[in-house]
């Protein structure tokens, strides 16, 4: 194929560094070799491997990449240590996380986990933000509960009873299920606090140099993610070849389909996939300086940027 | 001998058979059963879903021993032949030995890339240090008397290096060596761990991300044969040493 | 001319403490064989180290042919009181040590050493570790080893001390007739007084550091079986034995 | 010596300027510059910010190091005496060690708590093995010679241990022991990343999230400076134990 | 009767290769002294080991006061044919060693290991390291921790082959006192012809791991000086050389 070298030239080499490793959740990003979102918009694409939000960020930083895909909260964080920032994409609009805890416990809603034992992953992770998020929302604090770091598998204390809740995410409690979890009573964060999961965020620099790229990139990206909708099986299918963690097709598939659901929201009916809906991230923003999270007054206003999700034609 | 291995044996099935006992109280995410892990295993392997792992990690320990293993015994040699460079270097070496290199992942990934690179540095790194220490000491224990004969022989630094206190030191070395290929292996797993997309301990991180403990059992039962494998062919080295030296065991 | 040289040498091993040797002043011409007697501890070894570049010497001087020793010479060669052999190499391989740190090894090499293990009487033992001879046959190793370097200059740290008398008056005829045959000097330290007068030219007795005697043999050479039963020899030996006793000065 | 420690610190601050300067062109959640790592680090000293988590991980380090360096020790003492349970135990202790302790964390979480415990055990579990291999080698190592001495004065296994062949191999211990003490601090480190509110690994952890990369170096300084003060002690050691064995260093 | 009987006693180093040892017999009544003489290499050192119980020979027997030995016993004591000292104690602590394997230490084993120092001469040297001694001193330290053990039957081998004639001769008669004393039965090995025919009751000689001769000596006790000078003493010692040298059979 001469052209197709001729054509790599025109490529704009973009580097995504992921807040984990290319798991099933994110196999829109990984398939391109197969389905070729990207390629069709010429766009060269690598995804990198981290450990955490806080990784995407500090490798988009360092130049190892040009778009991370991270949560508000190491959105913040950064923000906080007066990095230049932009938010392009919101990648799942929905709240997945959630606070577990077994049916005899009688926990049932925020008020009940006064008093109690909540695991989360760690000191830093989600989980605890999340947690955090929850309780301030109905006016407890951290030394109403006595939280504790369980490590990645947080729901074995809960079945062990050594703990009275844990803080998950929606396919942390699937996979559980899964595993024999039995009947529990579940409180969603996203119904006080619907703060989104995940963005794509880039520097100013990067946001500066390479607007025509990353429209590309949106463009594509929300293509890999329409097409995520409506062919889940298919999604789950290519997920076992391509993602780390696709060992079992049916897995694959109730992954899929919890980040599908994650990935929509009321404003995307409207606005179409990705919209960001800035007052939401600013209430994420201010909560988190109130609970001491961050120091500073965050402006999302100046952080959002919608201009890459304009529909073209 | 032949006794030893089977008393080994017996020791290894009874623990096994507990574990089956005590995993039968226990949910399957927190204590899978022997049986259950074996079945992943045998499953995993003959899929071939370890294949593309198992080969990564190993290349990732062999190449990172390889360096580790050379820069430990060549500036160990150096640092117990000259006490100069003893003392300026070793406050440097246990600083890069006494920090936690997972911490430091993400400065190796920013110096190194997201390659394989970068973990086999980390792996060197660690199995730098045991081989290091072991061999500036040995180097420096040597017979005063020997050192004296070669002396009278004219022999120069590097042959009295060579001929008298690398072999009259080896069983240290490879003491030293049989830690370091031991931490190799946790060197090039903890490495995968933060920001690894292939690679048994990429694998470990995703199993408990996945909740399937018997994945992750699994793969930690490929690592300890490979680590296994690797102390043996050290120990093996050792053996060939003591034969040169007596001829009994 | 004189070969060796030394002069007003004073040495103690911790600096300012007591002093093993005191002023010694000693000389030996090309091609003759010295030596030193003395009580256990008066010092033989430490001036033999001296005069072989081993030791530093606080004052005085030590030449050898004219040029001041300050490290051991490639001419000069020593056996050590203690056999001082490499546990590793064979006894073949400890012979051929010397030339090994010189060069590679040939098969004139190979002949050689099995000659002077031949004339040491181990040329059946050649395939074997020192741990595995007895200690006799460990200094004879140790001194084929010193022979091979065909040195010009020879120490000697009591080499026949671990020996029988027959296999010692065999070897000290073997080690006259090498040394008459290479021209080979010798300084040899022992603590046999008919040993010391049926080989040397010069005899020296040491006490407390000092050289308290000194007395020339005048046999004829090569010696003879028969010379030992002289009433000159015996007579030497009496005397000699009076000084060691401190009976006359 | 003197001079060696002048040369040593100008590397040193070569070293910090080079970083200095590299520091400006990147971001400081990237590479901060020393100058301001150095500020945290006296702010949160002084602040008293720092002193809970030093004295958490410091706890954690000097216990496990404790129950870690006794067992390997006296596990390492067993091992080189008794062939049999050197042969049915290895392949257990080599699992154990090959096992990335990372990974089963959680499950250490479950067996011993969330507490202090958990992390002790990782702690031990991790400097058990150098001096455990060291110890092992060493004891076997001692000179076959005076072993037939103390066979010949009637002492017993235990007597022959303690007075040959721990003091014979000492110098291969403390190797041992330095490797350990290094890895110790790692091992708590590691410990405490996985779950823990307190100690310098969980701030490490929570600097990670919050990007507070110059803490995170402040942290990091902390934990080397520990190591190092840890590795001097056990040189310490050595250096007293070499003067009881020859006066000079 | 007999107090220590070898019957028929066989050995070799390596099963079923060449026998260093062929089927010697030999009888050693209470409180006798007993030479062995033979060339280096013909198993002096080997009978000597196996009569303690330090090797175990593959037929014949061997039995002290009626019993079978199998393992060194405690009222028997052994001077290696190299001084075998601990480097790391000083002179004084080397020659306490044996109390110190038996109980606590007391004010009387001081005086009484000072006192055996003394009679070899090393009492200003208490305090010095084995490495600081010559030669010879160092095994005339390994003799006065022989005797210590204040040992019913003593193995000697060659315990003064590094000493001058004079330290020797000394020596010799306070060995004889001793023993004479406590009616110490001594099995002892040396070169020295005159020194076998002063010192026992009863000589041996060896070749090629047999007994090929052994005689009487006639002589009075206590010895006296004079006694090496006597055509009786000479014509022994003529004997003795001849049958070593394979002239008389
Ligand atoms: N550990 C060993 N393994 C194998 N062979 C050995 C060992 N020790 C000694 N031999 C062999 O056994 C023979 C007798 O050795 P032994 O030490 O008894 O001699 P020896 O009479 O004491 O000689 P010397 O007077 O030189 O000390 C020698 O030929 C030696 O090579
Ligand atoms: N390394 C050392 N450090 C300190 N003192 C030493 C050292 N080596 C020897 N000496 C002392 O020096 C003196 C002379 O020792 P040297 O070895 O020269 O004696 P020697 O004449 O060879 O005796 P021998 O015949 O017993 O071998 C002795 O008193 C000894 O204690
Ligand atoms: C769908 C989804 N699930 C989990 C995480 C993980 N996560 C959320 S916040 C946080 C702490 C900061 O790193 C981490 C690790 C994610 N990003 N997206
Ligand atoms: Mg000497
Ligand atoms: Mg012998």
């Amino acid at each position: 194929k001469e052209e197709g070298s001729n054509e790599k030239e025109s490529f704009a080499q973009l580097t995504v560094a992921l807040w984990s490793q290319p798991i099933t959740e994110s196999v829109n990003l990984l398939v391109d070799d197969e389905k070729g979102f990207f390629k069709e918009k010429g766009i060269d694409l690598k995804v990198i491997p981290g450990a955490g939000g806080g990784d995407a960020i500090k490798n988009i930083l360092s130049g190892q990449a040009d778009i991370a895909f991270t949560d508000p909260g190491s959105l913040y964080f950064a923000l906080d240590k007066g990095e230049k920032l932009k938010v392009i994409y919101n990648i799942y609009p929905q709240n997945v996380f959630n606070i577990v805890a077994l049916k005899e416990s009688g926990i049932e809603k925020p008020e009940d986990l006064k008093g109690k034992t909540i695991g989360v992953y760690s000191l830093t992770s989600g989980t605890r933000q999340n947690l955090l998020i929850l309780l301030h929302q109905v006016g407890l604090t951290e030394d109403d509960v006595k939280i504790v770091e369980t490590g990645i598998s947080n729901f074995a204390p809960l079945i062990q009873g050594q703990v009275d809740a844990t803080a998950a995410t929606d396919t942390g409690l699937y996979l559980a299920k899964q595993k024999g979890l039995g009947d529990v009573n579940i409180i969603e964060v996203r119904d006080y606090l619907n703060i989104p999961s995940d963005v794509f965020v880039v520097t100013e620099k990067t946001y500066e140099e390479k607007k025509e790229e990353l429209k590309r990139f949106v463009a594509a990206y929300r293509e890999s993610a329409q097409w995520m909708l409506e062919n889940p099986e298919e999604a789950a299918k290519l997920a076992k070849e391509f993602a780390i963690d696709g060992k079992d097709e049916n897995i694959n598939l109730e992954i899929i389909k919890l980040r599908n659901a994650s990935s929509v929201s009321e404003d995307t009916e409207i606005k179409g996939l990705g919209a960001i809906d800035a007052d939401v991230l600013q209430k994420g923003a201010d909560t988190y300086q109130q609970l001491g999270l961050v120091n500073n007054q965050l402006d999302m206003s100046q952080v959002v940027t919608e201009e890459f999700l304009e529909v073209e034609q | 001998m032949k006794k030893t291995s089977v008393y080994s044996f017996l020791l290894f099935i009874f623990l096994l058979v507990i574990w089956e006992v005590t995993s039968k109280s226990y949910s399957e995410l927190v204590l899978p059963a022997p049986s259950v892990i074996v079945l992943t295993l045998v499953d995993g392997l003959l899929s071939g879903y370890f294949t593309q792992h198992i080969q990564r990690t190993a290349a990732e320990v062999i190449l990172g021993l390889f360096f580790g293993g050379v820069a430990g015994f060549t500036v160990g040699v150096l640092m117990g032949e000259v006490a100069f460079l003893r003392k300026l270097l070793f406050p440097y070496i246990i600083a890069s030995q006494a920090v936690p290199k997972l911490a430091l992942a993400p400065l190796f990934i920013l110096w190194f890339g997201f390659g394989m690179t970068s973990k086999v540095v980390i792996t060197a790194l660690v199995c730098f240090f045991p081989l290091l220490e072991n061999t500036v000491t040995a180097i420096q224990l040597s017979d005063i008397q020997k050192q004296e004969l070669f002396k009278m022989l004219g022999a120069t630094r590097l042959q009295t290096l060579i001929h008298l206190k690398i072999p009259s030191g080896m069983l240290g070395i490879l003491a030293g060596l049989r830690v370091s290929v031991v931490l190799a292996i946790v060197g090039a797993v903890v490495g995968e761990f933060i920001g690894g997309s292939e690679g048994l301990g990429a694998l470990i991180i995703a199993t408990q991300a996945m909740m399937d403990t018997a994945l992750m059992f699994a793969t930690l039962i490929l690592l300890t044969i490979f680590g296994m494998i690797l102390y043996l062919t050290v120990s093996w080295l050792e053996k060939m040493w003591m034969k040169r030296l007596k001829k009994e065991i | 001319m004189s070969f060796l040289v030394m002069e007003d040498v004073t040495y103690s091993y911790e600096q300012g403490k007591n002093q093993i040797l005191r002023g010694i002043s000693w000389e030996i011409n090309k091609g003759e064989f010295h030596c030193l007697l003395g009580k256990s501890g008066c010092g033989k070894t430490t001036l033999l180290k001296l005069a072989a570049g081993l030791l530093s010497s606080e004052n005085g001087s030590i030449r050898l042919q004219g040029k001041e020793v300050i490290k051991p010479l490639p001419n000069c060669s020593f056996v050590f009181q203690t056999p001082t052999l490499l546990e590793w190499k064979t006894v073949i391989e400890n012979v051929l040590l010397p030339i090994k740190l010189k060069r590679k090894i040939r098969s004139e090499d190979m002949e050689q050493a099995m000659e002077y293990l031949e004339l040491v009487g181990l040329a059946s033992y050649r395939d074997c570790y020192p741990l595995q001879l007895s200690g006799g046959q460990q200094s004879r190793v140790a001194l084929a080893r010193a022979l091979m370097q065909k040195p010009s200059l020879l120490f000697l740290d009591e080499p026949f001390a671990a020996l029988d008398a027959i296999t010692r008056e065999e070897l000290q005829d073997d080690l006259l007739r090498m040394c008459y045959m290479h021209n080979i000097t010798v300084l040899f330290i022992t603590h046999d007084i008919a040993e010391a007068v049926y080989l040397s030219d010069r005899v020296a007795v040491m006490a407390h550091g000092e050289i308290v005697y000194q007395t020339p043999i005048m046999l004829e050479r090569p010696r003879r079986m028969e010379m030992r039963y002289e009433p000159y020899f015996n007579e030497l030996c009496f005397t000699l034995r009076q000084v060691m006793n401190g009976e006359r000065l």
